[in-house]
């Protein structure tokens, strides 16, 4: 006798058929979802006590990174400034602006200023500014665009691949370290630019193969550096 | 010391300008207040932490933060005005001095955003020379204890100082009158020359005013000693390398005596046998049980303390000293033999040999040893004599008589126990002191603890540690360090003993000033150069030509002594009576460290045993009075080893009695029992109270080191022990009931004697080189060369590790360094029972021969950071792995926890968080921690990383400055506690490294080297010299095969 | 209208008892189902659940409180989990072994029992899976024993037996349910269509999925279940071996032994075959219709195979004496007198009583045929085959190497109380079983059946009766 | 004959017998007669009913051994992608491809991937899924999973012809024979 009808039998297909479907939906949706902006927070500026903009201070008044991060060449800690740093200048200008009063009231009566984290490294991780800024990986390999933040944001989300894409093979992303806090350094395109940039942080090269591309300038400076590439994705160098 | 000295150029006053501005912020005392009271703050609370470092002006807390398991997403506070000298994230190091067995120990100390994390020696320090014991690194977790008191107490009611105040100056006005005479200050050993000043300064105002001072463990033997050699009490200090024999007499010279680091290290460099070396110093040691000296021993002779005198007097009579004394009883065959050899011996080495007598012998032993040196023309050589280092010297035990005297005869009206004195505990027992005290109507205790006097007393004042304040303090020779502060002090109500006797002479003031102060009173140097001279004294934290001048002695013979007549006869009656001898706890000392978690976890040298201490005594002592141990197993958790197999029995003598649960020990004398003091506390805090027995209770003004006549009666209850190495060597299926040495049945260490080694240095014919391969065959081609088989240029490391057991005298300094630097946690006397403890470096000891009288071997085991590890093997998740320097890298946060890697480590070396350990309730603890390293949760594997934050940080510095790193640049924090030196861990790239010429000694080995796992921290031979007519040969060749 | 056929003699005992026919046979396996069940169903399920709640209650408080509660430790980090966990992984392979390999090896015998030891398998196998998952330290971040591509740009380290056990063993599971399934399918057609409710129609129905006894069909069937058993068989071979390499990778003494993988698989059988007895007996009198289908002479196969493998067992363990006293390794040699005479000799003694002694009991046929003697038997060689695990993981690891790293090891109640879950667990399971599913291969039993009858007096069918054509006439033309 | 209200479409005729002999005897006897598409229903597989029939196939066991490859090669490129080309550690000193130990994970994907093939190959040439199947139309079809074994020649079949197939069924001396309406 029958127990089913017909149109049972597309049904079960379609369960079945969709059921799988479903199983690997989710899976793909699911690492999108967290791949997104919206789960890692890449670009969207936490609130702060004082509306901090980079690029006015870097961009527009072309003040140097290291004049309010002055621990980054030589802590593992870039710091944050203290209140005094900022008065240096705000003693002088907008001495009376709303938007500085924190940072006044922090100087004077010689309170903390509370800011909000922008950038959170993973647990575990041990990451030394120095020991980047020193061989020539640039603020903005990390912290790239922040010359244009009018708000700060993270420009990265620090996940354990990303870090290893750039341990893994740092001719990408290596530069001379004088050009470490120039946030407009572009690789030279022609063979002169490349000379001349070479030429004036006198980094020994071989005349006849000038790099042609970020790559080979890249090995040029691991080399010259001394980077021991191998090492740099070892658990120990970031993990202790 | 580089790092020192930029670390810190004229540190003192740096560090107070950044406390300055904290003084002067107004809601300082009031967070403080609010956020350190004692009550337990949530876990991952660490708000409180953070405002805390806020106060101490850190600008980064995350990099504080880093160091707990998890990184809030939180706030990042920025400090309003930058301190000059410190970079946000880079940790100083400032010197200062903290007190160990009595006396001053001058330490640096890391401090990191204004919280001192990790102490280290102060290489410039006498006492020191760069390394420590395990008691001053545990001091700074003293610092942060949160038991610690903090408030000023009135019957226990919490009160002001101000109150306090009133209260004093009317009781003193009174006094005034009488000048004083109702007034009796009692303190412990004062040391400090500034302390001992304000002191003088109150007793001229009140003249009739007295001044005690109460060790419980003191030098009055040894004073006494000194004059009935010499005339006056003298300090003897010892010049071990000049020291060819040393005979030891119931002395623990390396390890509980003052000076003990430094004589340490004296006497390993008079040991260090290579290839070509072969000097070596001999080392006698007569006790009733093993002690770290004895251990060390090359010959060593277990006998009851009231023997020493008689064994003393044979030696004496045998080298011809001019000595007549009244001794008693009879030297057994052996002792006989002993002391013919040992005299032998010295008399050989005329001027290079020593006679030690330690603190609990009489005076008139001491003078027979004194005999004994000038004798020999020992003097000035290989010891010399100093006056006393303290600021007053005194007999202890008299001091406190009278005291009790002066109470009982209700002289005392006014009386002011300063600096953590602790008498209702620790006084003699027959002089009921914890009775006496109420009977005072004006009683002040000021301590870091309300301990069992301050629940006795009227006015109980919070003590501040040591490090929150500025002090100085003399060292075993008399050198001055300046104490100065690590961190702002944690309770604002805290005073220092200075500071509140300077408040009494009614001129209070900060610490620094009163130091200062006293300093250009005592003319330390001109006027003109005193800032210069301070500011270097500061800084290198010794004082300039502060040590005791050597004073030239002149032993008049003949020496005619009276030994004390002790009851020998263990038959009293019908009724066996024992021998108790009192002895400081290895660890807890005098019980001043009884709440201190890293020592009470610290396996105590001897024993291994942890969180206790127990009656000791002999097999056979211990079979005699019908105790055994069991052995059995069961299918839950109340086995019997878990509950503990240690049978409690009763030890009294007349009047006095208390309960202690009795343990054998091999190498103890027969017919005495060994009592370890510091134990039974019962208000010493959480952690303290209630753990072990208190001797305190047998020991009487009379006889505060040996009670003869003790009877011992077994009690049928049992008591838990918690050991961490003993489970097995104790085996009831043995006839002898114990199996003594595993390394007879599998020669777990290459052992020699000294002539073995000079014939073959490489000691071929020993048992662990049978069957001992380096390499072996293997189905991969080599593919990891771990650089050090090729790789020319030195950027690249290969670290190892090399220990020298025949120096190693098992102090557990290292352990407790380890422990420190690693934030590791405590598990308690539970865990540690069911075999979790979590210190990552253990001291593994192995006796070897007869359980009578064994030879012991001592051996620190740090992780092996094998080549072909086989932990890694087996990990399911890659949490550890090689890295390109050969370190066997343990990633906690891959780790999934399947413990597969224990198991397959055939050292047993790594630890597992079965429980959350690392939780701390009180936030206060959290600034002990590391901020370089990671503190594990529950769940993961962990073990020893030859200090890779220290190899990280020191690879970023040479990276930075582009440049290798340079040998003795990275020094794992064992090997900067080793007070011998024993262990070397460099670059075995570097074919200059000490490493690497230690590696390539003849008589270098590997533990299990014949599993081919290849491990980087290898070992020297452990090298005896013990006198050929005596344990010499038989007892090696015997254990041997 | 039945034909009834006497059940055929075979050799001097019977596969079948009583008067059959395909009617029959179909009937009496498929109507307990749908019977009402005796009391002690009731009883026994009410126990399991039970036991299944104190399970749940145990994981949670492993997972709350950490692994602390038990009572491993330094140097002996395995305990009762992992005992565990091998026990009832070598429980597991008897129902495997039995429908797999005696299909292979065509086994007649083996159609009545293999339903249920699949089961069975199933169930010990979940059982197993619980162990290695929360023993771990961390067992919320287990997933990454799993080549899942993910941020940390980490792999599994595919060198570790640990990481093969997770192969092993999930391919081991789902590898059996679909076996189990396959076979299941024309069962529930059956039970579909003698459905009496509506309800029991459809589910049948639904887990059916449509068959219809197609030839085509039964063909491809065949081919796939035969195919399975192919599979199955070196699976359920490598399945252990590679659990017993879990230790023999390892270089603790005691554990570091080539002669593991044999000796685990002939283990597992042993163990499996008992407690394959250990549920059929009592099943048996639970339901008296089994009867006819696992006769004695079942029964009586079961205890042989449970000899001989017993066998293979003892071999093993004079092997690691021997090993021990061969290899003239001093660890060897002291892990040895170690089981002989330390402190755990009573559990290395009762594994030489359980496994050893008593089995050979079995050589007796009064006592192969002894119903209650032999459910003893079962029982007492599983206690055995804990207590081997118990030796293996227990005794290496608390004295190996360096005797300063020695130490011993007691579980705590927790240790039990998750352990007398899953057996729990284990009963429920067996009960819901019996309760939903045929318990014995219908089809194959008829096949069985089919194959005895005719090897046995050649072609039969002549008892057909005329045929009564019931069809409609043909008709003219469209009506 | 609830399903049968105004003239169905036929699925075909279907014959049932008592016992397997008969039935193989139908099953050979339908095929000489030249009909293509016919199917037996049994209650347990019959061996020789397929041939029988003349139907011939081993899709399944091709399907296992493509998927048991592919298994294998799977599984062990896995393993050696991810220790030698995507990160590359040192593990205990051995070899990157240190392929002994890659065997067990190769050998269990192999395993795995073929019974999928088996189970899901079988059910989907098997058509499964289809609950509703006109076959089921026939009352006394029920006993096909029971004791009785059916012939059923497809109206789909070019060379069907119902009273043809009638009677052609009628000479096999069925128990009985019946229309199976679609």
């Amino acid at each position: 006798m029958q127990v089913f009808r017909r149109h049972h039998n597309t049904l079960a297909r379609v369960f079945v058929v969709g059921g799988l479907l479903a199983i690997v939906g989710l899976a793909v949706g699911g690492s999108a979802i967290t791949r997104s902006p919206w789960w890692t927070k890449v670009g969207e500026p936490p609130d702060q006590p004082v509306p901090f903009s980079h690029k006015h201070h870097y961009e527009e008044l072309g003040i140097d990174c290291r004049y309010c991060h002055w621990s980054v060449t030589q802590s593992a800690h870039a710091g944050v400034p203290s209140s005094e740093v900022c008065m240096t200048c705000h003693s002088q200008i907008w001495t009376n602006s709303p938007l500085l009063e924190p940072v006044r009231d922090s100087y004077n009566n010689n309170k903390p200023l509370v800011w909000n984290k922008v950038n959170n490294l993973p647990e575990f991780v041990y990451f030394d500014h120095s020991a980047h800024v020193n061989k020539g990986i640039s603020c903005a390999s990390c912290h790239g665009g922040i010359e244009k933040m009018h708000l700060t944001h993270k420009s990265q989300y620090f996940s354990m691949q990303w870090c290893l894409d750039c341990h893994r093979n740092p001719e990408q992303h290596i530069r001379p370290k004088e050009e470490v806090f120039n946030m407009y350094y572009k690789t030279p395109r022609t063979e002169e630019e490349m000379k001349a940039l070479l030429e004036r942080y006198n980094i020994p090269y071989d005349p006849n193969s000038i790099p042609r591309n970020q790559l080979e300038l890249g090995k040029l400076l691991v080399k010259h550096y001394n980077i021991h590439k191998e090492q740099l994705s070892d658990c120990s160098i970031c993990h202790r | 010391m580089e790092e020192k000295r930029n670390g810190t150029q004229g540190a003192g006053e740096q560090f107070w300008r950044s406390l300055d501005e904290l003084e002067q912020s107004p809601e300082f005392e009031a967070l403080l207040q609010q956020e350190f009271p004692r009550q337990a703050a949530p876990l991952g609370n660490f708000v409180s932490r953070r405002q805390f470092l806020r106060l101490m002006g850190a600008s980064m807390a995350l990099a504080g933060l880093s160091a707990c398991g998890y990184k809030p997403q939180g706030p990042v506070i920025s400090r309003p005005k930058t301190p000059e000298d410190r970079l946000p994230g880079i940790s100083h190091y400032y010197a200062t001095a903290a007190l160990t067995n009595g006396y001053g120990f001058g330490v640096l100390g890391r401090v990191y955003e204004g919280r001192p994390v990790k102490l280290e020696g102060n290489p410039d320090h006498p006492a020191s020379l760069g390394a420590t014991d395990a008691i001053v690194q545990a001091q700074l977790l003293d610092l942060y204890d949160p038991d610690r008191s903090q408030n000023v107490l009135r019957f226990g009611r919490i009160e002001t100082w101000r109150a306090f105040d009133a209260d004093l100056q009317n009781a003193l006005a009174q006094q005034a009158a009488k000048g004083g005479a109702g007034i009796r200050i009692l303190t412990g050993r004062v040391v400090s020359p500034s302390l001992a000043a304000q002191i003088r300064k109150f007793l001229q105002t009140y003249p009739q005013a007295k001044w005690y001072q109460y060790e419980p463990i003191n030098r009055d033997n040894v004073y006494e000693g000194a004059r009935l050699a010499f005339g006056e009490w003298l300090n003897p200090i010892y010049r071990l390398r000049n020291a060819k024999v040393i005979v030891a007499l119931d002395s623990d010279f390396l390890y509980t005596e003052p000076g003990a680091v430094r004589y340490a290290r004296e006497f390993a460099d008079g040991r260090r046998v290579r290839a070509g070396q072969t000097e070596m110093n001999r080392l006698y040691v007569a006790e009733p049980m093993f002690t770290v000296t004895g251990m060390t021993a090359d010959e060593h002779l277990p006998i009851r303390s009231s023997k020493m005198a008689r064994l003393l007097y044979e030696i004496a009579t045998l080298v011809g000293a001019p000595v007549q004394a009244t001794v008693e009883g009879e030297l057994t065959e052996t002792e006989q033999k002993w002391a013919q050899v040992a005299a032998g011996d010295l008399v050989e080495h005329r001027g290079q040999s020593l006679v030690v007598v330690g603190e609990a012998q009489p005076p008139a032993v001491h003078a027979m040893a004194h005999a004994i040196n000038a004798h020999l023309g020992n003097l000035g050589k290989t010891v010399v004599f100093t006056a006393p280092p303290e600021e007053q010297p005194v007999l202890h035990q008299e001091q406190i008589r009278q005291l009790a005297a002066d109470i009982s005869n209700n002289a005392v009206e006014v009386l002011l126990m300063l600096g953590g004195v602790n008498p209702a505990y620790n006084a003699p027992a027959d002089l009921k002191f914890g009775e006496l005290i109420p009977k005072v109507p004006f009683t002040v205790h000021h301590g870091m603890y309300v301990d069992e006097t301050a629940a006795l007393v009227v006015w109980h004042l919070p003590e501040s540690h040591p490090f929150e304040t500025w002090g100085d303090v003399r060292a075993f020779d008399g050198t001055v360090s300046i104490q100065q502060p690590l961190i702002f002090p944690l309770y604002p109500n805290t005073r220092s003993a200075l500071e509140l006797m300077a408040q009494l002479n009614g001129a209070p003031a900060e610490s620094f000033k009163l130091v200062q102060e006293h300093w250009k009173a005592a003319k330390l140097a001109p006027e003109a150069q005193f800032d210069a001279v301070w500011r270097k004294g500061v800084h290198d934290g010794v004082l300039p030509r502060t040590a005791k001048p050597v004073k030239q002695v002149a032993f008049e013979a003949p020496l005619v002594v009276q030994t004390p007549i002790y009851d020998l006869a263990p038959v009293q009656a019908g009724v066996k009576t024992y021998e108790v001898r009192f002895a400081p706890d290895p660890t807890v000392y005098d019980g001043r460290f009884a709440n201190n978690a890293w020592l009470q976890e610290l396996p105590k040298p001897v024993t291994r045993v942890c969180w206790d201490n127990l009656a000791y005594m002999s097999l056979k002592t211990f079979e005699e009075l019908g105790l055994r141990r069991k052995g059995t197993w069961a299918f839950f958790e109340d086995a019997s080893y878990v509950k503990g197999d240690a049978p409690i029995i009763t030890l009294s003598v007349n009047g006095q009695a208390m309960r202690v649960a009795a343990y054998p020990i091999p190498g103890h004398a027969d017919d005495c029992i060994t009592l370890h003091l510091g134990y039974g506390r019962t208000r010493a805090g959480e952690k303290g109270s209630g753990t072990g027995f208190n001797a305190y209770l047998l020991r009487t003004s009379d006889a505060p080191w040996i009670r003869t006549g003790v009877e011992a009666v077994p009690q049928p209850e049992r008591y838990p022990v918690a050991r961490t190495e003993e489970h097995h060597l104790i085996d009831t299926r043995q006839k002898d009931g114990v199996k003594l040495d595993s390394t007879d049945h599998r020669p777990v260490i290459l052992t020699g004697l000294l002539d073995e080694f000079k014939k073959d240095p490489e000691l071929k014919d020993k048992p662990h080189r049978k069957g001992y391969k380096w390499e072996h065959p293997t189905m991969y081609p080599e593919r990891w060369q771990y650089d050090r088989y090729e790789n020319p240029d030195n950027y690249r490391n290969a670290w190892a590790m090399v220990i020298d057991p025949t120096v190693c005298t098992g102090c557990s300094a290292c352990v407790t360094a380890c422990q420190a630097e690693n934030n590791i946690p405590v598990v308690g006397k539970q865990e540690v029972m069911r075999g979790r403890e979590m210190l990552w470096l253990r001291v593994d000891r192995y006796f070897k021969g007869k359980a009578e009288n064994p030879r012991v071997y001592q051996v620190p085991v740090p992780c092996m950071h094998c080549e072909n590890a086989p932990c890694e093997l087996v990990c399911p998740v890659a949490a550890t792995v090689h890295d390109h320097e050969g370190l066997n890298a343990m990633v906690y946060n891959r780790c999934v926890g399947t413990r597969y890697c224990s198991n397959n480590c055939p050292y047993k070396v790594r630890r597992f968080n079965f429980y959350r350990y690392s939780y701390m309730k009180s936030p206060v603890l959290h600034l002990l921690q590391n901020p370089d390293v990671t503190v594990r949760g529950r769940g993961v594997m962990e073990k020893c990383t030859y200090c890779v934050q220290r190899i990280s940080k020191a690879r970023i510095l040479a990276k930075r400055e582009n440049r290798p790193i340079r040998d003795g640049e990275v020094v794992t924090a064992c090997q900067q506690a080793c007070p011998t030196q024993a262990i070397t861990f460099g670059n075995l790239n570097d074919p200059e490294a000490r490493v690497t010429q230690l590696r390539n000694q003849p008589h270098n080995f590997s533990i299990l080297g014949e599993l081919n796992a290849r491990p980087r921290t290898t070992y020297l031979a452990k090298i005896d010299n013990p006198h050929p007519e005596l344990s010499g040969t038989e007892a090696h060749h015997a254990a041997d095969h | 209208m039945q034909q009834t056929i006497k059940a055929p003699e075979i050799k001097e005992f019977p596969l079948f008892e009583g008067q059959q026919t395909y009617e029959r046979i179909t009937d009496q396996i498929t109507s307990i189902p749908m019977e009402r069940h005796p009391m002690a169903w009731t009883i026994m399920f009410g126990l399991g659940l039970i036991g299944a709640f104190a399970l749940l209650m145990a994981l949670v408080y492993l997972v709350a409180v950490g692994t602390g509660i038990w009572g491993i430790n330094q140097p002996v980090a395995w305990g009762f989990a992992i005992i565990n966990f091998v026990w009832w992984i070598g429980i597991g392979h008897a129902g495997t072994l039995i429908s797999a390999i005696l299909l292979l090896l065509r086994q007649a015998w083996r159609m009545s029992i293999n339903r249920f030891a699949e089961a069975m398998t199933i169930f010990a196998v979940m059982c197993a899976g619980i162990f290695p998952l929360f023993h771990t330290g961390r067992p919320w971040v287990a997933y990454w024993l799993f080549p899942i591509p993910n941020w940390l740009a980490m792999w599994p380290q595919f060198r570790s037996p640990l990481e093969w056990d997770v192969w092993a063993v999930s391919t081991y599971f789902t590898v059996s349910v679909l076996f189990w399934y396959m076979g299941l399918i024309p069962d529930l057609a059956k039970m579909r269509d003698r459905a009496k409710t509506q309800l029991a129609r459809v589910l049948n129905g639904i887990f059916s999925l449509g068959w219809r006894n197609s030839a085509i069909h039964w063909m491809r069937w065949e081919q796939a279940y035969l195919l399975l058993a192919g599979l199955s068989t070196p699976l359920v071979l490598s399945v252990h071996s590679i659990v017993s390499l879990d230790f023999a990778i390892s270089i603790v003494p005691g554990w570091h032994v080539t002669i593991f993988p044999p000796y685990f698989v002939a283990g597992a059988i042993f163990s499996g075959f008992a407690m394959v007895l250990t549920l059929v007996i009592p099943f048996r009198i639970l339901y008296p219709k089994l009867k006819d289908y696992i006769t004695m002479n079942h029964i009586d196969m079961m205890a042989k195979v449970m000899l001989a493998t017993g066998w293979i067992v003892f071999y093993g363990y004079l092997c690691e004496m021997f090993f021990g006293w061969y290899s003239g390794n001093q660890f060897e040699q002291f892990l040895v007198v170690n089981r002989f005479f330390g402190p755990y000799w009573l559990a290395y003694w009762a594994l030489i009583f359980c496994n050893g002694i008593v089995p050979q009991l079995l050589w007796s046929p009064k006592i192969r045929h002894n119903l209650l003697v032999l459910f003893i038997i079962s029982i007492i060689v599983n206690i055995g085959m804990w207590f081997e695990r118990f030796v293996i993981v227990v005794m290496s690891l608390h004295r190996d190497f360096l005797p300063s790293a020695w130490g011993m090891y007691a579980p705590t109640g927790s240790d039990w109380w998750l352990y007398l879950g899953t057996i729990g667990f284990f009963i429920m399971m067996m009960f819901v079983f019996a309760r939903f599913i045929p318990m014995l291969a219908v089809a194959e039993l008829k096949e069985l059946w089919y194959k005895l009858y005719h090897g046995h007096n050649g072609h039969g069918g002549t008892h057909a009766p005329e045929p009564k054509p019931t069809a409609p006439a043909p008709q003219g033309g469209g009506q | 004959m609830a399903h049968v209200e105004t003239t169905p479409k036929l699925y075909g005729l279907m014959a049932e017998f008592e016992t397997p002999d008969q039935l193989l005897e139908a099953a050979r006897r339908t095929r000489d007669a030249g009909y293509k598409k016919f199917d037996c229903y049994t209650p347990f597989p019959i061996h020789g009913l397929t041939a029988a029939m003349g139907v011939k196939e081993a899709k399944v066991p091709w399907t296992v051994f493509t998927m048991g490859l592919l298994g294998a090669i799977g599984a062990f490129s896995l393993q050696v992608w991810t220790n030698l080309v995507d990160y590359p550690l040192n593990v205990a000193g051995r070899d990157l491809l240190s392929w002994p130990y890659f065997i067990p994970i190769t050998f269990e994907g192999m395993v795995l991937a073929a019974a999928f093939g088996a189970f899901f190959g079988t059910h989907i040439y098997n058509r499964m899924l289809t609950y509703y199947h006109p076959v089921f139309n026939v009352p006394q079809f029920a006993r096909a999973s029971s004791d009785r074994f059916f012939v059923c020649i497809e109206s789909k079949d070019p060379k069907f012809n119902r009273d043809e197939a009638y009677r052609f069924l009628q000479s096999l001396n069925p128990i009985s024979i019946s229309e199976v309406p679609e």
